[in-house]
Parts: structure tokens; sequence; C-alpha cells
């Protein structure tokens, strides 16, 4: 069922350069997104971590190019399984929705249609993308079901008669019908509660290595992360401050909010240990300060922070950290490296 | 920008809140060119109604007669023409711009007092409550409008306060059936249990939250009712149960040009059009009221 | 079923036609034969609720009955005289109590029964106790002392006591002759069944009535087959009707539509005097309005011709007296018995009679209703006229029941009423007698009732019009009613249409009418 | 759901016995009686007045003739129609056709001309062409129904041959009415649809429906409308029903045999036990049609056949 083109590692699947996203509205515009790139390569899974109003789901929308009015969406380029999304027309769109790019929502309490049977709603995925008789899709559905967990005799039953964690995997079937390249999961278990949580990420897990399929999970957990991603990518105020791999960003932490992030972290192993929450609060989008958008909380904030936008610089060749105080090659940050 | 709870900063003194959320009311309201273009006409109309008796003596130009001056066509001193006794349509839709607008308006807030108390009762109280209101409310609605009217006129006599009761208690039924369905929705709302466990009483929960949630609803029946009340006074005086005979109400102008529909149709079209404009001013004005206090739709 | 079998009829018809003319071909030319339509269809507006002659009086349903029905003695309203009917001829006693009629032998109800002297005693009885429930036919038969068989060819009514115009009632419609074996078979439809030209087909309530042709007609067979009547009550739709061609006949077109009519050159528009009077009745109980002087006041200053201008557009005629123009005994010279007549409008003689009335200088108000959208224009007219007298009028609006409840408790004032005369002095009696619901006046002068009285026994014919004559002084002098107009009524139809009889009294006689193809 | 639709059946009942109570005392609150409605036609005698309240049996007080009239009702039989003498059942289910009819097709004619016109400018909400939409619907609702009527006839009837002017004659026929009452309609019927369409168009589950590579349409006309039609479906609904209980107006415009008109003209001649035998069966029709709604509820959306399956409506 699978797409005959072998699994090249090296491969990029989806690559996004600049990514913008304003809301014009009539006394403000919010800009939820500044200047974003995404380099996923093939089976590789990417995190996307950040508080709430760092512009997660609205990145995850434009690649969909679903961002809903009155937001402007600018871009220079994004690729997808080398297909350019940007000069797709609606209808090229449609096509590309569902098989070549799918996405799974937040709440699954509010993502299902609520008037049509689980089963229905899945077959209506396949008829989209791989028409067939209405048995056949039907067929392919209860299959899904049963791929997600769920037996396949419940494919006539409504959505409100599944609980939270049901549901979410039905959305996650929804999303895998036709075996979509890319899969975009934003926030998939934050609405369910711990011990689902745990079954519904192993079961992504499980679907995406034999699928072999790439994927952004995006969250604000960074255990998730740990436990499934390959790169991460910390987001905050609409840019990524810092991009690498699960040991770059984690063992050798280079941008301050990252470090804060780990800090307010509670440890197992040291129950006496006090938190240290981030001070101040996530700035406005409706007028970011100059600059850094992190310097007003950042402990190392220097001048140079507050006037120029910090650039990105490559610490290592995976590893991507956005903060001008690196100009100064001696400045380290508190939390200590491991290996 | 997500829909994730606001960041504390924003929860500033409640009066501010509630201050702005009357200013925020008022600006999408401003902000909706529909609903300015109906309150402009309406403020018109009332002041034409208001001063309509100074602009017209009503003996010799509302209510004289000049059989001479019979049916002439809309010309340059008879803007509208002259109806079949001779008076002059273009005062005479002015002037009756109080009897419309006073028994649309009037008619339809009687219904709406009577229907929103019972609805949000049988909407609140479920179970026997609610039946009773129920039924009793179809036993209502099944009163056809002309009966009552010839009752209620009949029994207090023919003034256009009888013809706006008459017209009111008939409007009572939708009201109550609307009313209930709003509130029966509302009701299920978490917020709701809330402002029950902080032990407010029920009628402060049924007036100031459950009420003012329902309001667009309510709002979009009123303006409905409005019209159809209009229309429904030239039916009623068809039977002699509308507005007094001489006074130029628009439903009985229409009613009797009804025999002109073929030779001086002018005699039905302009009161037509004066109700036509009347009623789209109420619903473009309930339209932006409705837009603008639904939460929801603010995005 | 019976628009199928109807159809199938039409068209065999139609075929055979065609033949005929096809085989002539040969010959010469046959002269221009008009082919006429099996089907007539007459719209009308006022709606009839039965088929039963005993329980309705008013035109329309006399209209239907004198189709389908037959009376012993008919009314021929040209010479305003009586002709045979059922009955080929008949004597009378000296003191107009015992009629003996003579009957014909050839004539079959439309169920096939043969029509006996029984027939007119079952008739009677049966419309005594319920098979009635129409008051003045219910009085008519309670006149009768008893009705005896003689033969089947001859029956004798012998009434309580004489009454001279005894015939002319019991030629109304009404008292048409039924079939004892009809009704008693089927209650519902037995009355329908008559002896008239046409045969009750399809009845349905405020929609339509069929009528199809009786082919075994004692008298002369009507030419067109089948007669529809639809009740349209929408006047200017019916006349769209009839310019669509959806219908032959438009009963009572809008008055305000005449010129559309007489602008259609494929249309006629025959518009008669009415013999429906609109007058205003003051209750002489209201004490202010028991002033002959007031009332003769209004009477002068009402100018009935801008009424009918601006009420009724023009159609009808000014009435100079509550007396049918038609009504045995009419008088109307006014001048010559030193009075002087109410029209035209004369403001001087107005106003002298106010001074002499208890209101010298006006300043009453009199509440005037009326029970139909039309006669509120003729009384907001009366309203502007009466200002003249500084008489404010208050116009009120009731529906029919409302408007007669009031006025038989008399709790009017003054009320614009229209009735429909008849050609009988008697009939005017109950205007201005006591204890008749019609008397909305509640007139009652015992010289006046003396006389009716008189009238009904006068042999004389001078003497009784010079009763009549006298009442008509009395009358014009106290001014109880002001007549106003008669509303004219007019036939809009179809050129085709011939042999309709159209009159004032809106029952028009259909049994001979024809449509052109 | 049978056991839902039984309950409500047997809550129509104390319905109909309070609206013939209510119906009874109002008729006779009203002023004059079937005696007066005969003394317009012709003139009468005290006596002959007097002798006809008799046979009418009209002695007595309301309360026992109500009771006389009960004891018919329970046993089905309605009365005879005081002017014609025929039974009311009779003269109902003579109108009930063209009624039934003249409804559905006006249901028609306002869910053809609304629905389109309350999605449209409900996905354009806001926008020139939402105002001008509602502008639209609400032309149905200010324009007198008489004058619509005519005007039809005059400009439509006059000149097209196959489309009769008036009366109950085959399909044709029905066209000019139900265009005159359905376009009354579409005003409510327009506003209902774009404010649920509204509510619908801002759920999570139409972004899923997009996000799966349904075009903007399938999302709208497909996933969303099905979610958006409770509330079009009561609003049509109770247009229906009140379309069973005869419009008057159009009713007599086009000589439309209809109940309306056969209501009015009793009520105007006092034909107690006609207005009453026809409101009772008005009520229960449309009683009906309202329960076939609310059952058709069931059919639509699934959470609410579960409640009925749980046999009450779940209120907390």
């Amino acid at each position: 069922m699978k797409k005959d083109t072998e699994i090249r590692k090296d491969d990029i699947a989806l690559e996004l350069k600049n990514l913008r996203v304003k809301f014009v509205l009539e006394r403000e515009t919010v800009e939820a997104v500044n200047g974003i790139d995404i380099t996923l390569k093939r089976g590789h899974t990417l995190g996307l971590a950040g508080e709430t109003g760092a512009g997660k789901t609205t990145t995850a929308l434009s690649l969909l190019r679903l961002v809903p009015h009155p937001g402007k969406v600018e871009c220079d380029s994004l690729k997808v399984d080398g297909k350019d999304v940007l000069k797709m027309t609606s209808k090229e769109l449609e096509k590309f929705r569902g098989s070549d790019l799918a996405m799974i929502f937040q709440d699954p309490m509010t993502s299902l249609n609520p008037v049509f049977t689980v089963g229905q709603q899945i077959a209506d995925t396949i008829m989209l993308h791989n028409p067939t008789t209405k048995e056949d899709a039907m067929k392919q559905a209860e299959k899904m079901l049963e791929l997600v967990g769920i037996p396949a005799v419940r494919a006539v039953e409504y959505p409100h008669q599944f609980s939270g964690g049901m549901k979410q995997r039905v959305v996650i079937a929804i999303a895998l019908a036709c075996n979509p390249g890319v899969l975009i999961a934003d926030e998939p278990t934050t609405a369910l509660d711990v011990t689902i949580q745990a079954q519904v990420l192993a079961l992504m897990k499980k679907l995406r290595d034999e699928r072999g399929m790439s994927m952004i999970m995006i969250t604000h957990d960074l255990g998730i992360i740990a436990d499934v991603c390959d790169e991460v990518a910390i987001m905050y105020a609409g840019r990524i401050v810092e991009y690498g791999t699960l040991k770059d960003v984690f063992n050798h932490t280079k941008h301050p909010y990252t470090e804060g992030l780990f800090n307010s972290l509670p440890n197992i192993r040291n129950r006496s240990e006090r938190l240290k929450p981030i001070p101040g609060l996530m700035p406005d989008p409706s007028n970011l300060p100059k600059g850094c958008a992190f310097a007003p909380r950042c402990r190392y904030a220097t001048e140079a922070c507050r006037t120029a936008r910090p650039a990105d610089r490559m610490v290592s060749d995976t590893h991507m950290v956005a903060c001008t105080a690196y100009d100064d090659p001696d400045f380290r940050i508190d939390r200590p490296e491991k290996d | 920008m997500s829909k994730k709870n606001e960041t504390p900063e924003l929860l500033v003194s409640r009066k501010y809140v509630r201050q702005s959320q009357i200013r925020i009311i008022l600006h999408n309201l401003r902000k909706n060119k529909g609903a300015m273009i109906g309150l402009a006409i309406i403020t018109l109309l009332v002041l034409v109604s208001c001063f309509a008796d100074v602009l017209f003596d009503y003996d010799t130009e509302i209510a004289g007669l000049n059989i001479s001056e019979k049916l002439i066509r809309p010309c340059k001193e008879h803007l509208f023409g002259t109806d079949d006794l001779g008076r002059d349509i273009f005062k005479r839709v002015l002037y009756g711009a109080r009897y419309s607008l006073g028994v649309g308006f009037a008619a339809t807030m009687i219904g709406m007092a009577i229907g929103v108390v019972f609805g949000a009762i049988a909407g609140y109280y479920c179970g026997l409550a609610e039946d009773i209101i129920m039924r009793l409310n179809d036993i209502l609605s099944a009163v056809p409008s002309i009966l009552m009217g010839i009752v209620i006129v009949s029994a207090l006599g023919a003034s256009t306060f009888n013809l706006m009761l008459a017209i009111g208690i008939t409007s009572v039924p939708q009201f109550v059936r609307i009313t209930r369905a709003a509130v029966l929705s509302v009701r299920n709302q978490e917020y709701v249990e809330a402002l029950k466990a902080t032990g407010m009483s029920e009628a402060r929960i049924i007036a100031f939250h459950i009420i003012p949630n329902c309001m667009s609803p309510i709002i979009v029946q009123i303006t409905l009712r409005i019209a159809s009340a209009i229309i429904a006074t030239s039916s009623l005086s068809f039977l002699g149960l509308g507005v007094p005979v001489p006074a130029p109400e628009w439903g009985s102008m229409l009613n009797l040009g009804r025999s002109y529909v073929r030779t001086a149709s002018y005699l039905t079209i302009f009161p037509g059009i004066a109700i036509l404009i009347t009623v789209l001013a109420f619903n473009l004005l309930g339209d932006g009221l409705r837009d603008a206090l639904d939460p929801k739709l603010r995005k | 079923m019976k628009k199928l079998i109807s159809l199938l009829l039409v068209l065999a018809l139609a075929v055979s036609f065609c033949f005929a003319n096809g085989a002539s071909e040969g010959k010469a030319a046959p002269v221009a034969q008009v082919e006429y339509k099996d089907t007539a269809v007459i719209g009308f507006q006022t709606k009839t609720s039965s088929i039963s002659p005993p329980t309705q009086t008013s035109v329309m349903h006399r209209l239907f009955f004198n189709l389908t029905h037959d009376t012993l003695v008919d009314y021929d309203e040209e010479t305003s005289s009586l002709k045979p009917g059922l009955a080929k001829s008949w004597t009378v006693s000296d003191d107009f109590k015992v009629w003996t009629f003579v009957l014909r032998d050839d004539v079959y109800f439309h169920n096939g029964e043969k029509f006996t002297a029984d027939d007119v005693l079952f008739t009677w009885e049966f419309a005594k106790d319920d098979g009635s429930t129409n008051a003045t036919v219910k009085t008519t038969y309670n006149k009768i002392e008893a009705i005896k068989v003689i033969d089947d060819t001859t029956v004798e009514i012998t009434l309580k006591n004489g009454d001279i115009d005894f015939l002319y009632t019991y030629s109304n419609e009404s008292y048409s002759v039924l079939n004892r074996e009809a009704v008693t078979a089927d209650a519902a439809k037995g009355p329908g069944i008559g002896t008239g030209p046409y045969m009750n087909d399809e009845f349905v309530v405020s929609d339509h009535t069929t009528l199809q042709r009786n082919e075994k007609y004692w008298g002369e067979l009507p030419p067109t087959k089948t007669l529809e009547f639809r009740f349209i009550s929408d006047a200017t739709t019916r006349l769209a009707a009839l310019e669509a061609g959806e219908i032959d006949v438009c009963q009572g077109p809008n008055n305000t539509e005449h010129n559309i009519i007489r602008a259609n050159d494929d249309l006629i528009l025959y518009v008669c005097p009415g013999m429906n009077l609109t007058f205003l009745a003051f209750n002489s109980e209201v004490p202010a309005l028991n002033d002959p002087n007031l009332r003769l006041a209004i009477a002068y200053a009402i100018n009935d011709q801008e009424i009918i201008d601006g009420a009724a557009s023009g159609v009808g005629s000014v009435s100079d007296g509550m007396w049918g123009f038609f009504t045995y005994g009419y008088y109307d010279d006014w001048a010559g018995a030193g009075l002087a007549s109410y029209q035209p409008q004369n403001i001087e003689k107005a106003k002298e009679y106010l001074a002499k009335s208890n209101y010298p200088n006006g300043g009453l108000t009199i509440r005037m209703t009326c029970n139909s959208a039309w006669t509120v224009g003729a009384l907001q007219i009366i309203q502007a006229q009466l200002k003249a007298l500084n008489i404010t009028v208050e116009v009120q609006q009731l529906d029919s029941a409302g408007f007669t409840s009031m006025t038989k408790a008399k709790e009017h004032e003054v009320v614009i009423q229209s009735a429909a005369l008849t050609g009988a002095g008697g009939d005017m009696a109950k205007f201005f007698t006591a204890g008749n619901t019609a008397n909305t006046a509640t007139y009652n002068n015992e010289k006046v009732t003396e006389l009716f009285k008189l009238a009904g026994v006068e042999k004389d014919e001078a003497k009784r019009k010079d009763y009549y004559k006298q009442i008509q002084l009395i009358i014009h002098e106290e001014a109880p009613y002001i007549p106003l107009y008669y509303a004219g009524t007019g036939v809009a139809y179809s050129k085709k249409v011939s042999g309709a009889v159209w009159n004032g009294s809106g029952k028009f006689d259909y049994s001979q009418v024809k449509v052109e193809k | 759901m049978l056991r839902y639709a039984i309950k409500r059946l047997l809550l129509m009942i104390p319905v109909i016995i309070g609206v013939s109570f209510l119906i009874f005392f109002i008729m006779d609150l009203a002023p004059g009686n079937i005696i007066d409605t005969k003394i317009a036609e012709e003139n009468m005698t005290d006596e002959e007045a007097e002798m006809l309240r008799e046979q009418y049996n009209l002695n007595g007080s309301m309360i026992s003739r109500y009771f006389k009239y009960m004891g018919g009702l329970v046993r089905g039989d309605l009365g005879k129609s005081y002017i014609t003498g025929k039974p009311v059942l009779e003269s109902y289910l003579e109108k009930l056709p063209a009624t039934i009819v003249l409804a559905a097709a006006s249901i028609l004619v306002s869910v053809i001309i609304s629905i389109p016109l309350g999605i449209y400018s409900a996905i354009k909400r806001g926008t020139f062409q939402d105002n001008t939409c509602m502008v639209l619907s609400f032309l149905g609702l200010s324009i007198p129904n008489f004058w619509l009527g005519l005007m039809l006839i005059i400009t439509i009837a006059l000149n097209v041959k196959w489309i009769p002017t008036s009366g109950f004659r085959g399909i044709a026929s029905v066209i000019l009415p139900a265009i005159t009452v359905g376009t009354g309609l579409t005003a409510t019927l327009a506003r209902t649809t774009r404010s649920s369409m509204l509510d619908v168009l801002n759920q999570d589950y139409l972004r899923t429906e997009r996000a799966k590579g349904n075009s903007e349409f399938r999302v709208v006309m497909r996933y969303a409308l099905v979610n958006a039609l409770i509330p079009i479906i009561t609003i049509a609904g109770g247009q229906f029903a009140a379309c069973l209980g005869g419009s008057v107006l159009t009713e007599t415009i086009f000589a439309w045999p209809g109940v309306g008109r056969l209501i009015i003209d009793s009520v105007n001649s006092r034909d107690v036990p006609m207005v009453v035998g026809c409101i009772i069966m008005k009520s229960f029709s449309i009683g009906l049609v309202v329960l076939c709604v609310d059952l058709l509820y069931a059919v639509i959306d699934p959470r609410i056949k579960a409640m009925y399956a749980r046999g009450r409506r779940r209120r907390k």
C-alpha cells in the first residue's frame, strides 16, 4: 500500500523557507509567525516546542494553507515531497491535502463531524483520494480502525459514542487513511489524560515507523519531544530560537529561553529542587519588542540584544541558535552541557 | 493566536471590562453599515411620526375629502397621487408612519414581554412547568388572529390600543417557543451551573444571565414580528377591526386600495413601499444588533 | 369520473360533427352554422350553501333553484305578472283563502318519479318541520291551513286567512316542489332533485356547482349540456378569469374595473339599475335622533350623487324615496303633495330644519355603523358632508353578525344598510312595522301599520295604491330612513355568450344560455 | 422513539380539549350568533327569531352547550354546520387536499429560495452580498399577499395559457398561490439558515474536513449544511404546520378551496360547530406535523436519537 519510492534517509520530505503570517484586524495587526525555516528529512520527526501563543498552530495550518481569514501568509518557498505547495491551484490543493500532507488536531471532542458515523468519515477521505466502491472504502476504513486499536464493528457508531482517547484514535485513522508522506500532529495528546496520552503516542510511533512517515510533532511538553522526535525546534514569539538534534538541544542547550524551559520542569529525581519559572509574560504579538523578542525576560540580555534582531547562528552542523549573546565567543549559559 | 486562556494582564478591573463591552457593542454596530442605514431610517420615521401634526393639519389634509380630486395619478402637486376619496396619498403615508410604527412596535413589544417571560420560565424550569406552559401555548396559537381581533375589538371597542393588543397576543406563541428554545440551549452551559453554585437566586440568573444570552434569536424574532404586525393590520382593517377609519394607517390604506390594484395601483404601491422600508430598517438594525451582541461572531 | 365521461361525449359529438361537415363537402357549403360549446362556465361571488330550495331565500340560491326546480306558478319579471308553471291553471275563492290548482301530467322528476299533487303536499309537510331552518319559508308555509290532494293532477291549498298576494309569494323559487321518494331516500341529496331544466351534479360549498341538462325536461330544452358555476370571491380575479377565457360570464365585476371591460372588445359589460337600496336608518329609541327635523336636516344635507361617485365609482342611481321605484304603489311626486324631494342637496333647507330641531346649531356627535368595507367609504363621505351642519360623525365598522346583534338589541344610533327590495308592496311592511328585525329604525306608527293591513286585503287596485301613497307621504315627512342610492349590479360576459337573461335583482336566468366555440 | 411519539400523541388530547373550550368560549364572547347571521340575510319577526333559537338550541348557558358539544366530540362526532347542515368533518376533509397541496408547494418554494440565499449570505457574512440577500428575502415578507397574488394573476396567468388564474385545477393551478405564500415565508427561513450556518461554519470539524482534502463547496454543502439542518427543519416544519391552517388572503385571491377561508367564513357567520370542529382538526394536523419534525431531528442528528432511545429527553 506504501508508495513504491524507497525510503532514502537524506531525502527532504518538507522544506519551508521564511514563513511569515500576519492577522490584519482594523485596529491592530497580529504578527503570529515572523520568519520560520523548517527542513524535515524523510522518516524523521521534528518536534516544534514553545509556549502558548508562539505561533505553532498557525505554522501548521500554513503548511496546509488553511490559515483562516483575516490571516495573510507570506512564504519564500514551501515544498512537500518536491511539490511546490505555494503554486498549487485549489484543485491541486484538494488532492494534496490528506494524501501528501495530513494533520491531526488538538481537541478530539470537536474535531469529528457529529452527524456522520466514524466509518463514514474515514471512508469519505479514502473515496476523495483513491475512489473505489463504497463497500471497498468502508472495508479499508474498518481496517484503519483496527490499525488504531478500535474494533472494526464500531465503524457504524457516531462520534458522541466514543471517549476522548478513542476519538483521537479516529482522527489519527482519518489522517492516515490515504497514507500521507508527511503528518503534522498539533498537540495531539494535550486534551487527553496521561495514561491515554502514552497509548496514543505509542500508536503514533508504531504507525510512523511502519510507514516510514515523516512527522512534525507540535507540543509544549518537552517530555513528548524527548520520547518521539529526532530533531527539535524551540519557538518563541513566532520565531525558531533554537534548532537541532535531540542531543544538541537537550544536552548542549544554547538559547537562554530553552534553558528557562528546562528549569521550569519538575525533576523526578531531585524533588526538593525549587522550580525556576521564566519571569514575565509572552510579548503581545500585536507590538513585538525591537530586537530579540525574549530580551525583556532574558537574564543575559545586553543592550545589543534589545536593539538588533538576533541572526541564526550555526553552532554545529546540526545545531542552530538565534541569540546575539553568542557574538561574544566565550558566552555560556548556566545549564551544564552533558554528552 | 491560539484560543487558550487569556494571559493574566488583560483581566483588569471588572468595571473597565463591563464599560468597554457596551462600547465594543456600539463600535461593532457602527461598523455594520446596514445597521446604520436601518437606524437612520427608523430615526427619520420616528421624527416624522412625532411632528406629523405640525407638518399636516389632520382634518383638511389627511382626513378631508374632495371628491373632485379623485384618483389623480402621481404628479407634481400630489407626489403619490390621490386615493378614491381625493385625499393626497403622500401626506397620508407620512402621517400614517405613527400608526404603523406604533402598532407594529407596540404589538411586538406586548407579544415579546409576555412571550419571553413565559418562554424563559418554560425553558428554565423543565418538567411540569414546561409542559403546562407549552401546551397552553399550543392552545393559544390555535386561535386564528382574525377571531382574536374580532373578540378583543368588540369586547373592548375599536381603538388603536386594542388593535395592538389583538396583534400582540397572537404573536405571543412564537416568542414563547423561540425563547424556550434559546433558554434550553443556554441553561445547559457550564457557566449557569457555576452561577447556581455561587448561590445566586434563580430569578436573577434568568433575568441577568440567561435572557441576555438569548437576546439574538429574540431580536431576530422582534424584527420579523414587527413586519408581520404591520401587514396584519391590513387584513384586520378589511374586517373593520383596524385603526378607526379616517386614520391613514398603512395596512388599512393597502386594504382600501385593494379593488384599485389594476386601475390605480399606486394606491397600494406607495403604502407597500413604506412598509417595505420600515420592515427593512428594523431588520437591518436588528441584524446589526444581533451580530454585535453575539460574542462568537466577534472574531 | 363525470368530467371524463362528459369529455368523451364532447369528443364524440365533435367528431360526428366534423364527419357531418366532411360528408357534405360536395354539396354547397351550409349556411355559416354556429357551433356551441357543451359547457358554459359562470363565475359568481356570493356563497351558496345548500341545494335544498326550502332552506335558502338569497338571490344566488334562487338563481340555482330556478334552474333545478319548478314552482306551481311562475312570476314574469318583465310584465310583473304570473304565468303557469307546474300548474296549468288555478282558481281562488272570493275571500282569497282557498286556491285550487290544475297540475300538468307530463312532468317527471330528475330521478324518474312522476310529478303528482302528493309531492306538493309532501314539500309543505317537509319544510314545515325540520326540512328548513329559514324563517321566511317556514312563516309562509305556516300561513297555509291545509293542502288537500283531490287527484293526481288537482290540489287545493287552504290559507289560514285570505291573502291577495299569496301567489306572488308562492311563485318564489324557495317554494319549489320536492319529490317525496327522493327526499325520504336521501335527506342530503333528495331535496336537490327537482323537475327543472338542469339537474344537480356536483356541489362543493364555496368552490363550484355543476349542473347537467335534464334531457326529459317538460319545457323548452336548454341548448347547453353542462353549466359550471365557479365561486370566485375576489372580483379582480374573477374578471381576470374571464379575460383569460377560463369563464364565460363574470357576475359582479369591480365597479373600479368597468373601463377595463369596456376597453376589451371581446367582452360585453351589462350594467343594470340595481334593486338593492342603500339607506341610513335612525334608531328612534335614541332621544337625540327621535326628532324628524334633525333627520330631515341631515336628509337635505346629504348629496347622494357625491356618495355614488366617491364610494361606488359612479355605478348607481340616486334614490328619492324609501320605496322601490319598481315596487307596486311607488309614489314620488313630492312637490304635488306639498313636500320637497330630499335630492338634490339643499343646504339652506337643511339649516332651516336644523334650526327647528333640538340642536339648532348642530354640535352633536352621531355614531354611524356599517358592516362592510364597501359602505365605509359612503360613511366617510357623509361624515365630511355633515360637517356643514356642524354634526360630527363617528364611523364604526363591525362584522355582519356583530352588526345585526347590535341592531337587534337596539344599541345602535345610525346604521347604513342595503336591502334587496321586491315588487310586492306588502314586502315593504317589514321596514315600517314593529317586531321585524329589518325595522332598524324601530319605527312604529299606528297609522302606517293600519294602512299596511288594509292594503293587504284591498281588492280594488286604485284603493290599494292610495293606501301605499299615504304611507309613503307619512314616511317622507318623518324620515325614519334616508334613502341614498341604488347600487348598480354589473355583469361582464364574453361576446360569444348569448341567451342569458340579465336583470336588476341579480337573479339572472341561464336556462337558455349558449356559448359559441 | 415510538414511546416518545405515543407520549406526544397522548399529550395532544389535553391540547385539543383546551382548544375546543377556548374557541367555544371565544365564539360565545364574540358579539352575535348564528341567528344574527340569518337575520343579516333576510328579515325575521321576533317570533321567528325565537323559533330558530329553539331549533339551534342556543338557549342555556355556554357551559351546558359546551358539554353537550363535548358529548358528541368524545364519540368523534364533530356535529353539523349551522349553515350548510353538512357534517363538519366532511366539510373539513373536503377542503383538506387543496390545503395540503398548497402548504407543501409553498414550503417547497420557500425552501428553494431561502436555503441557497441563507447559505450564500452566511458564507459572505457582513459583505454587500450578505445584505442584498437579506433584503431580497425580506421582499417576500413586506409585500402584502393579496397585492403579490393579484399582480401574479394579471401579469402571468393572463399571458400564459396553461397557468389558470384561479381555482384548484391540477398542478399548474398551484404554482401562483405557492409563490405568493412561499415568498412570504422566505424572510424567516433565510435568516434561520444564515444564523445556523454561521454557528456551524465556526466549528472545528469543518477544518478537519478541509484538511482531508474536501473542496470548499463540499465542506459547506455536505458537511456543514447537514449539521445546520436542525434549526432549519424546525422553522420549515413550523411554517408547513402554519400553512396547514390555511392562508386566508391567498385562498381568497386565488379562489383556492382551502381550510383557511372555510374557518374565517364560519367565524364571520358564527357557525360555531364548524369553527370549533375545523380548528380542532387544524390543531390536530399541526400537532402531527410538529411531531414528525421532532422525529425527523433524530434521523438527522444521532445525538438526539440517543436521547429518545433512553425514553426521555436528557436534561440536567
